[in-house]
């Protein structure tokens, strides 16, 4: 069963989702519960079962599917996938118990354990068909899922989410298929396994037309400025749970693969983009938190928030260096974890009073204590406050990227103002003072449904800022193996200089084990 | 003067070509299948005229089949046809619009 | 040792925990209890601790990794030394009397528990950023700290105000980390750590130029969080909280921790004197223009925010100057003597229903004995007069420019020293001296709890005895790791003129107040609507330039990034492609309208679009074939 | 030379065959000058040494071919003058002349004719019918059975279609109709049976 885990991991789901078909319609709930808790519990024992100190994959597994054009179901991770995949599993199971949806429940749940199939088949696939396979599907359940239980305006923002994502990876997919034909002339084989590609040196001017074409494809998913237009409509319109899932997994497949393809594929390509995409993410920071700061609808701000913080990940991969990108991996964890959280939050008011302004609430602090402490916590996580979870990532994300320009991290540093501005006056807009609203007046405070989806959230968000080690250390061995990757098949002297040669100067692994 | 393969490419191209404004032009059905058979000829030419000067006997092959296409579209294209006709009266292409988008 | 360690550290942690756990319950008075029963443990752990340093040791423990990335290495490690011991007593004695005092104040209040929860996570705070062994471990408490005044400024969060100055207070800070991280990135890029003993070691072997910058930006993050100008005008809105927070937080601990993080810093500044200049030439404008605010303030609690500017400015000149175990030294007595001065404000607000206008006061000496001596200690302290704490530490830093031989410092501060007094004993005056003003406000004062009064006693007696009495000791226990530089003005004529002559200036000063304060208050229309009384009344308009310069610009730029660049723009851009092809569509459905004879025109003329093509190809292939050839 | 002149000569007919056929308005017109630019075009054929393919042209277009068509016209009886709406005849001479002057530029480039390599060379010594055969009985056997099957299908479909019953039609009653017959027919055979 060990050798197999992955393709349990990712299969079970969806076996699970087939079978809730003929599942009652009342006990759809606990079954989609006890469906996602099995899938946490096995990816938790993935972690248990997962070797720290290897920074290879593991698990791997292989099928053949198209052997003639080397299409393989190759699925296997590290250290930088595992604790997404955990992350994904964590947050179905936690958008399950906490739903509060009551329209067609059996529905959402069956989408919900579909969507995780999906995203786990991203997070652990080492083909790029395969990769492509699941990214593309992943986009099917998020479309029901926004199309079928959003807003007033649901048609066009799943349709416009729908169709700018898809452009974007049939950009993408045309440059996966050149890579293969790339492979193919110059081992006279086929192949769309990623570790092959890995062990192709590219010539630069090729390597700057795929970082390209990947580029769109991951850039319109993370979403980057300017492309991010599709994110504001879809976290309006969708459900909590929808915008949950979205903002604390989906946004992360574009950064992820950007660890993923981006960087180890094209080195040389990374390190000539690497400022004009510093560019592109520290007007996202900037931009998209004045945005944010803008905003009437508290949702929005969390939305904004959010593009707002995927851009210092952005910012930490292309350090290029181990301090930068496992701060940014661990950052894709902790937004995930800070912005699903959110997310759920804002859901609870909304539940309650069917809006979303920002101008309807006011004093909630004195009605709904708790709720206001929970969402207290979690907007200090998300401002980045020292031993909360996002903290370690920013921290990390910076301090690689000033390794590579002090200006650019002294703009993109003002996310910590900018963001404590947004966030700060929205929360005492909406807590603070006093109430004037009737219908406030007696809102309740968080039940138990609810809390049984923050409190871990809360839990995780702390713990993780203080004590980060068990997710940081595989997440950086990983990370190692992929810079000195880059290093070893940099060619021109500019990327050889920007990319450390960690095998050089010895350092790998060493730092923790002094201590 | 001696006859080469161009000659012959270039006829054939101008029978298709007329082929082509028959297509274009005939609102008659029947009419409409004249010109087709015009641009089928008009190929035949150009591959006879090939296999002739590559002294390759495909391009003959290829002519024989496609005037066996042909006998067998004439006859299911005038099936078609008749049994239009017996509906509708006519056998005008402008009154074929059930194909509209 | 370790033990106690680890006891004063966590010992507020647990409190507040425990606080926390009664958060939404209804007042009960064993939070209070028990909160500060854990402070006076960490009081005890710390003091121990001093004894134990004050024998020459030092305690470092490094509790567990924290974070490990790259090269990166940062631990939870802590330390005790002759500086962080210094500040873990300040720290422990404050707010341990500080929390008593609270059960006090707060009895009345609905977020009593809640209120202790903050307080005692504010000192644990504190006490992470006084012992931690590195940075960015003092990056953790620099920004807790942050987070409990956010808190505590809007404790009473129904108040806009409050909630405005809690969130001023919060990003003006982060403005100033912002520079700080700026300034930790540097340390870590050039000296691959970030442990205090690792960085001062090696901060000589890298350029000067670099040096400077770290310490530029280490001071701004210090600016910062000690309300320095530019950054200073969230202190006196920070009035807006409980008093007892003001005491603790605005005056004693969290305001000092910048002077604290310059005198850690030392090996850093030794290497930049003109880094240091600045800073102490900072401190010196900071003091005098804090100074000329209090002066004519209405507001009880802002005048004495205004009198902690003044001082930390003091504390900066020391510090910028190299005598960092004076600033340090004045750091502790202005802890003690501001602390009661705050708490003694306390009183008055109680007893006054919250009213903070001096001017409505007066005579309250009849009715509050105790809280008058006791104010009237802190003020004497505060003004510098012979023999208590203020005048050890505070003319020590005229001393240190003097003998530096910045004679401009000098004079700037000798000034301040005047106008402190002048200030200090106005509000005194106002408040305990003259007609019972309040009395037409139907307000009948009563003195506050003995416990209470009980409470303040020892800020009261550390007031007198601290400067007299630690000097010596401090003085040989601290340089073991600072700087040891004796500042005495050799020639003895010089001396004796200048400290009697300062101390004249300075019950000048103070008797001049009592003239025009203690009997009636005339109110000088022609003074008070003079441009330098409505500058200074005011705050030389900072506060709104800062608004209408940054605040409201930032607002509309936001607007405008999101109504016309984001909506009109970007996203227009994206649905701009969207509808183009959307109506091509639309327009060329009449393609297909089913008419076959012209549908075999369109594939003619795509037939002919392709053949064009097909020529163009190959004619352009040709040609370039041809040039390449 | 004898070429020259037959090639030259042919060329001018089958074209003025072929433009009749395109222009006229006369159904007749149209399908004798048809069946006259089909033979013309054997002629080319046999000019080519492809003795084979002009028999089959004669025999296949202008025997079975123009023989189906003149039964259609018999049937939809347009020996009348045709009236047909014409659009934009203009754009029509326009577009095909464009298309073949494209075709010729393509035809006349030089990369076309390189890079041919015979697969069945011609060979002298055999004759053109006894060559087709064997390379048509070897290499296109299958193709070659395939038109077989296709020509047989495409005359039973133009038997189906037009044939059996010229009065009724299975494609063009409705359900009930067919139902009806269907019924009257077993009903018979049924009769029959007692």
């Amino acid at each position: 069963m060990q050798e197999h885990i992955l393709s349990i991991l990712i299969f079970f789901p969806a076996l699970a989702a087939m079978l809730g078909f003929v599942v009652h319609k009342d006990s759809a709930r606990a079954y989609g519960i006890t469906v996602a808790a099995i899938e946490f519990f096995l990816s938790l024992w993935l972690w248990h079962l997962y070797d720290p100190m290897t920074s290879g994959m593991q698990f791997m597994e292989m099928a053949p599917l198209i052997p003639v054009f080397g299409i393989n179901y190759l699925v296997g991770i590290d250290g930088i996938s595992l604790f997404i995949i955990i992350l994904a599993t964590f947050f179905t199971l936690i958008g399950i118990a906490s739903l509060t949806e009551t329209r067609r429940v059996k529905d959402m749940i069956i989408t919900l354990l579909f969507l995780e199939m999906t995203m786990i088949g991203v997070f652990a696939a080492l083909d790029a068909i395969v990769f492509y396979v699941f990214w593309e599907l992943s986009l099917v359940p998020m479309l029901y899922i926004i199309g079928a239980w959003g807003g007033p305006l649901r048609i066009y923002a799943s349709v416009k989410f729908f169709l700018y994502t898809f452009t974007g990876s049939l950009v993408m997919l045309v440059g996966m298929l050149f890579m293969a034909y790339f492979y193919y002339q110059a081992t006279g084989q086929w192949s769309f396994s990623l570790l092959e590609w890995y062990r192709l040196i590219l010539p630069v001017n090729f390597q700057m037309w795929l970082f390209a074409a990947f580029f769109l494809g991951f850039a319109i998913k993370v979403p980057m400025f300017p492309f991010h237009t599709w994110l504001p409509y879809a976290h309006g319109q969708a459900p909590t749970i929808g915008s949950v899932i979205l903002a604390a997994i989906l946004l992360k497949m574009g950064t992820y693969a950007f660890v993923r393809f981006s960087l180890p594929l094209f080195p040389d390509a990374s390190v000539a983009f690497m400022f004009p995409i510093a560019i592109l993410a520290v007007i996202m920071i900037v931009y998209a938190a004045m945005v944010a700061y803008a905003q009437e609808d508290i949702k929005q701000v969390v939305a904004y928030s959010s593009v707002s913080h995927m851009g210092v990940i952005i910012l930490g991969i292309f350090a290029l260096n181990v301090e930068g990108i496992s701060g940014s991996v661990f950052l894709m964890i902790g937004h995930g974890v800070v912005s699903g959280a959110l997310f759920l939050l804002v859901g609870v008011l909304y539940d309650r009073r069917h809006t979303k302004l920002i101008s309807e609430f006011g004093g909630i602090a004195s009605v709904m204590p708790r709720y206001a402490t929970i969402f207290g916590i979690m907007m200090m996580a998300s401002v980045g406050l020292p031993l909360t979870i996002n903290f370690v990532g920013e921290f990390l994300s910076l301090l690689g990227f000033y390794k590579q320009s002090h200006a650019y991290t002294l703009v993109a540093g003002t996310a910590i103002i900018v963001g404590a501005i947004y966030m700060l006056s929205a929360y005492k807009k909406v807590f603070f003072g006093t109430v004037t609203k009737e219908e406030n007046k007696n809102l309740k405070d968080v039940n138990r449904t609810e809390l049984l989806g923050l409190i871990p959230l809360v839990i995780v968000a702390i713990w993780l800022g203080v004590y980060p080690k068990p997710v940081l250390e595989p997440i950086n061995n990983s990370v190692e193996a992929i810079v000195q990757l880059m290093h070893d098949k940099a060619q021109t002297p500019e990327a050889q200089k920007r990319i450390p040669n960690l095998a050089e100067t010895g350092t790998m692994n060493s730092a923790q084990e002094a201590h | 003067m001696e006859l080469t393969l161009n000659h012959y490419l270039v006829l054939s191209t101008i029978l298709f070509a007329i082929g082509l404004i028959g297509v274009m032009r005939r609102k008659n059905l029947l009419m409409l299948f004249f010109a087709t058979e015009i641009l089928l000829n008009a190929v035949n030419i150009g591959f006879a005229a090939i296999s002739h000067y590559r002294g390759d006997y495909t391009g003959q092959m290829f002519a024989f089949f496609i005037i066996a296409i042909a006998a067998s579209e004439v006859a299911v294209g005038l099936g078609l046809l008749i049994v239009w006709y017996k509906r509708t009266g006519k056998i005008d292409l402008d009154q074929m619009t059930s194909m509209r988008g | 040792m370790e033990i106690y360690l680890y006891i004063a550290l966590f010992a507020p942690l647990v409190g507040s925990l425990f606080a926390g756990l009664f958060g939404a319950s209804p007042k009960t008075v064993i939070t209070g209890i028990v909160t500060s029963g854990l402070l006076f443990t960490s009081f005890i752990s710390s003091a121990i601790l001093l004894s134990f340093v004050m024998s020459g040791h030092t305690v470092h423990v490094e509790m567990m990794t924290w974070m490990a990335a790259g090269d990166l290495y940062i631990p939870f490690g802590f330390v005790v030394d002759q500086v962080s011991v210094t500040m873990m007593m300040v720290v422990s004695i404050v707010s341990t009397v500080v929390h008593i005092y609270s059960i006090g104040y707060m009895d009345h209040d609905k977020g009593f528990n809640r209120f202790f929860s903050y307080l005692s996570a504010f000192v644990f705070s504190m006490m992470v950023l006084v012992m931690s062994d590195n940075f960015l471990g003092l990056f953790i408490g620099w920004e807790g700290v942050g987070l409990c005044s956010w808190l505590l400024i809007g404790f009473w969060y129904h108040k806009e105000s409050a909630t405005w100055a809690a969130n001023e207070a919060f990003i003006m800070n982060r403005i100033a980390d912002l520079a700080m991280l700026i300034g930790i990135f540097m340390m870590y890029w050039s000296l691959g750590s970030l442990q205090y003993d690792v960085v001062f070691a090696n901060i000589g072997n890298i350029p000067v130029e670099v040096v400077t910058w770290i310490g530029i930006f280490l001071f701004i993050g210090a600016m910062g969080k000690s309300a320095q100008f530019p950054l200073h005008t969230w202190l006196a809105d920070a009035m807006e909280g409980p008093t007892p927070v003001s005491a603790l937080i605005h005056a004693a601990t969290m305001v000092t921790a910048g002077v604290y993080l310059v005198v850690r810093a030392n090996p850093i500044y030794d290497l930049i004197p003109e880094v240091g200049l600045f800073i102490a030439s900072l401190g010196a404008f900071v003091a005098m223009f804090a100074a000329t605010m209090a002066l004519v303030n209405r507001d009880m609690k802002r005048i004495i925010a205004y009198s902690t500017l003044s001082q930390l400015g003091y504390m900066f000149v020391a510090a910028g100057l190299g005598a960092y175990w004076v600033a340090l030294f004045h750091l502790m007595a202005h802890a003690f003597f501001k602390a009661l001065l705050f708490l003694g404000a306390g009183n008055v607000m109680h007893a006054m229903h919250d009213e903070l206008d001096p001017f409505k006061m007066g005579g309250l000496k009849k009715s509050m004995k105790w809280t008058w001596i006791l104010m009237t200690l802190a003020s004497v302290a505060l003004a510098g007069i012979y023999p208590l704490a203020g005048f050890f530490s505070k003319d020590l830093i005229l001393e240190v420019a003097f003998v530096e031989q910045h004679y401009i410092l000098y004079t700037v501060l000798l000034l301040t020293a005047g106008l402190t007094a002048f200030y200090s004993f106005r509000l005194v005056a106002l408040i305990f001296h003259g007609n019972e003003r309040h009395l037409e406000h139907g307000i009948h004062p009563h003195e506050a709890y003995n416990f209470v009064l009980f409470a303040m006693a020892p800020l009261g007696i550390l007031a007198v005895i601290a400067g007299m009495a630690f000097k010596t000791p401090y003085y040989e226990m601290v340089t073991q790791l600072l700087p040891a530089i004796e500042y005495h003005i050799h020639n003895h004529t010089v001396f004796w003129i200048m400290t009697i002559g300062t101390q004249l200036f300075v019950i000048l000063a103070i008797a001049y107040a009592y003239k025009k304060y203690a009997k009636a208050v005339k109110v000088d229309e022609k003074v008070e609507s003079g441009f330098f009384y409505q500058l200074l009344y005011n705050q030389y308009f900072i506060p709104k330039i800062y608004d209408e310069v940054f605040s409201k610009p930032y607002l509309k730029l936001s607007k405008l990034a999101w109504k016309e660049i984001d909506l009109k723009i970007v996203d227009a851009t994206v649905d701009g492609i969207a509808n183009v092809i959307y109506r091509t569509g639309e327009k060329t459905h009449t393609m297909q309208d089913g008419n076959l004879s012209s549908m075999l025109r369109w594939m003619v003329i795509g037939l002919v679009v392709l053949l064009v093509l097909a020529v163009a190809f190959t004619a352009g292939y040709n040609v370039v074939n041809l040039r390449a050839m | 030379m004898f070429e020259a002149v037959a090639f030259y000569l042919f060329a001018t007919l089958t074209i003025i065959m072929f433009t009749i056929t395109v222009m006229t308005s006369q159904a007749l017109y149209a399908l004798t000058a048809m069946a006259a630019g089909m033979i013309f075009i054997s002629a080319f054929f046999f000019i080519l040494g492809a003795d084979f393919l002009g028999a089959i042209q004669i025999i296949v277009y202008t025997g079975a071919v123009m023989a189906l068509y003149a039964f259609g016209m018999m049937f939809f009886d347009t020996t009348r003058t045709l009236v047909e709406k014409r659009s934009n005849p203009r754009l029509v001479v326009v577009l095909g002349g464009l298309a073949a002057v494209l075709v010729v530029l393509i035809v006349l480039a030089p990369i076309v004719t390189t890079n041919i390599n015979a697969h069945y060379p011609i060979d002298p010594s055999v004759g053109n019918s006894q060559a087709i055969g064997m390379v048509l009985f070897t290499k296109y056997l299958v193709p070659f059975e395939l038109a077989a099957v296709m020509l047989l299908v495409a005359m039973i479909a133009g038997i189906v279609l037009a044939g059996k019953k010229m009065d009724k039609s299975l494609t063009l009653m409705a359900d009930e109709e067919i139902a009806l017959m269907h019924a009257s027919s077993t009903q018979n055979t049924e009769e029959g049976a007692h």
